[in-house]
């Protein structure tokens, strides 16, 4: 079980840094909100198969907060992304 | 497994910083750095400071990252072009890169339990802390009990870092017969959503509050996160809005209480007999004492954390809301 | 090769520092300044809770049938950092706020050219 | 239990194929609303995959509720990140492929 566990972690982590890769280099800064937003929606997963892997499963409270946050940080861009957006 | 998840994680950290050196677009520099946050909260569960994980997440991530936002709403959301040239900083860096490694040589070995850091006071706390203190997660007593003085301290600095920002940009109230609409006017969905979703966050703050004693937790995240519910309100709803739910002033206040209570309980142990701070003069039964003591001061650290969070957000928001319109 | 393992954690956090330091000394604009300063500052905290880490241990939460635990003080030393940091980083871009209503600016090669009527 | 431990593995491999498609997506669709498609939809099912195999090895205390919150939140808010997304896009005046390649104009839409 702990085989697959690990097999699941590192390819979360293949999708981790392919959705880096995306917001490092991206045509439109929406795509790059987009792979920021994706990177942050697999760290939650992340945190929830480590916490499995490692066998203390109890700390997946870190895997809410970031969901919590993910989702506040991609609202606060939004709403100030459109203060800012008419650049001069 | 844990070795390779560390060297993938600090791979892609070291990734993240270089390329925050190139980008101009601060837009996008202030966003990568959330996921440099991000990625080195992960690198801490991985390293087992799961507490500091859950701090870095909410403060590192969320709070520094909407501050910086709002900031560059009123400057501007691209570096100018730098004429200076680059070779003398990275002489400076690369000179001070080698001095540090050549520095490293000298520590003991990353994972030893036998280094110097472990031999000291680490083994008292570890096995001592759950009988004296009475409490699972051995960072909550550390942080409240052993060294209660230092964590009024820091309350104390948030406090005042609170004065120094509030004292810079100030409050301001907008009149209520104009009030501009602001906010997500036409985002319904987002509206929806936010009002579902923010009574979830004030609950889970609530459970990360007094379930600090026994998991990852405690009076510092608590605050933060119950300020998050707050911003995301004031994020979608508009300034106004949130400022009928929660006014500055009332806030300003919140934050002194928070301060008051920690250095209260200090106060009454004394008052009973104890040292400054000395839970166990709190109750007959010292351990029930130690449980009271710290169950009021990360309350008290929570209501401070919180309100200074949030009126520090009103402070940069408020500018933001007036400078653009 | 033990050697490396031994090791590699602390150079990539002396790597990350120096990103950090070089941001904040090659950078025009104030606001990547207090990026640059924050990523130093992580990296710090990363080189403490590496120090705090014992292989083979676990998180410093008391289980049944555990006796290596990671070591706790460390943790404790940069919660509160972690804190502290977020508050004077407030701090840093309240002041930068100020400037650029002062001065107009926020890029550091040309406040050379405004005088220092504020 | 063996049944369970193969079910569950068989969630979380079915989960991370979704994650590594929608991740490849985000890299081979020609534009941007395409790209937000193969990311949040394959998004939300890989979390309920991931998710629901994490669900089958815990023996339903406190942590299974903890998961089912995660579910829940996840399953909330991401959708609604990417609708509020694409919003802003559109608002922002990006074009989908069809609309760039029938009229080269730069006109902004209106909504």
């Amino acid at each position: 079980m702990s085989l697959v566990l690990a097999a699941v972690c590192i390819a979360i982590m293949v999708v981790m840094a392919l959705a880096l890769a995306r917001s490092f280099s991206s045509p439109t800064v929406y795509d790059r909100i987009l792979g920021i937003n994706m990177f942050g929606t697999k760290t939650v997963l992340f945190i929830a198969v480590v916490g499995f892997l490692m066998g203390r499963p109890d700390f997946l409270d870190i895997a809410i907060v970031y969901a919590l946050i993910n989702f506040i940080g991609m609202v606060a861009v939004l709403r100030f992304f459109e203060y800012t957006a008419p650049v001069e | 497994m844990t070795e390779l998840i560390d060297l993938v994680l600090l791979a892609m950290l070291a990734l993240t910083a270089l390329k925050i050196i190139f980008l101009k677009d601060l837009f996008a520099v202030v966003m990568l750095f959330g996921i440099y946050s991000f990625l080195s909260a992960l690198i801490f569960i991985n390293l087992d400071a799961v507490d500091v994980a859950f701090t870095e997440a909410s403060v590192g991530a969320g709070i520094s990252s909407v501050l910086m936002l709002g900031t560059l709403a009123l400057t501007g959301r691209t570096e100018k072009e730098n004429k200076r040239s680059s070779l003398l900083p990275l002489l400076v860096v690369t000179v001070t890169g080698a001095a540090l490694i050549y520095g490293t040589l000298d520590m003991p070995p990353f994972g030893a339990a036998n280094n110097p850091v472990h031999e000291h006071v680490a083994p008292r706390y570890i096995e001592e802390s759950p009988k004296e203190v009475g409490l699972p997660n051995m960072v909550t007593s550390v942080l409240a009990s052993y060294r209660g003085f230092d964590t009024l301290g820091e309350t104390v600095v948030v406090f005042a870092a609170a004065i120094g920002v509030l004292a810079l940009l100030g409050v301001r109230r907008e009149k209520t017969d104009n009030v501009r609409q602001s906010g997500f006017t036409d985002h319904y969905v987002l509206r929806i959503i936010a009002k579902l979703v923010i009574p979830l966050i004030i609950l889970f703050a609530l459970y990360v509050q007094f379930h600090g004693d026994f998991g990852p937790g405690g009076g510092f995240q608590a605050g933060v996160i119950a300020a998050a519910a707050f911003i995301l309100y004031a994020l979608v709803y508009g300034l106004p809005s949130a400022f009928r739910v929660v006014g500055p002033k009332f806030l300003q206040g919140l934050a002194s209480f928070g301060v008051l209570l920690y250095a209260s309980v200090g106060l009454y142990s004394m008052f009973k007999g104890g040292q400054f701070l000395d839970y166990n003069k709190l109750a007959v039964d010292p351990l029930a004492g130690q449980h009271y003591g710290i169950i009021i001061i990360e309350l008290g650290v929570g209501i401070t954390v919180f309100a200074v969070m949030l009126s520090i957000y009103y402070a940069f928001a408020s500018q933001t809301e007036r400078g653009n319109t | 090769m033990n050697f490396i393992f031994d090791y590699y954690n602390y150079w990539v956090v002396v790597f990350l520092m120096m990103a950090g330091f070089y941001i904040v000394i090659s950078a025009n604009n104030l606001v990547k300044k207090i990026v640059g300063l924050n990523i130093f500052q992580t990296s710090v905290f990363i080189l403490y809770i590496s120090m705090g880490k014992v292989s083979g241990g676990t998180a410093p939460i008391l289980v049944e049938g555990v006796t290596q635990y990671s070591n706790p003080l460390p943790h404790v030393l940069i919660l509160t950092a972690i804190v502290v940091g977020v508050a004077t980083t407030a701090v840093g871009l309240s002041l930068i706020v100020r400037i650029k209503r002062a001065y107009g600016t926020v890029e550091e090669n040309e406040f050379e050219n405004t005088d220092d009527a504020i | 239990m063996f049944i369970l431990d193969i079910v569950s593995s068989a969630l979380l491999i079915a989960g991370v194929f979704f994650g590594l498609t929608g991740a490849v997506g985000l890299f081979k669709f020609p534009d941007f609303f395409t790209r937000i498609h193969a990311a949040s939809v394959t998004d939300s099912v890989a979390a309920i995959l991931i998710i629901g195999g994490l669900l089958l090895q815990t023996s339903f205390d406190l942590n299974t509720a903890k998961l089912l919150f995660i579910l829940a939140f996840l399953l909330i808010t991401s959708p609604t990140a990417s609708h509020a997304l694409a919003k802003s896009a559109r608002h922002g005046g990006l074009l989908c492929l069809a609309e760039t390649t029938n009229k080269p104009t730069d006109e902004r839409p209106h909504d």
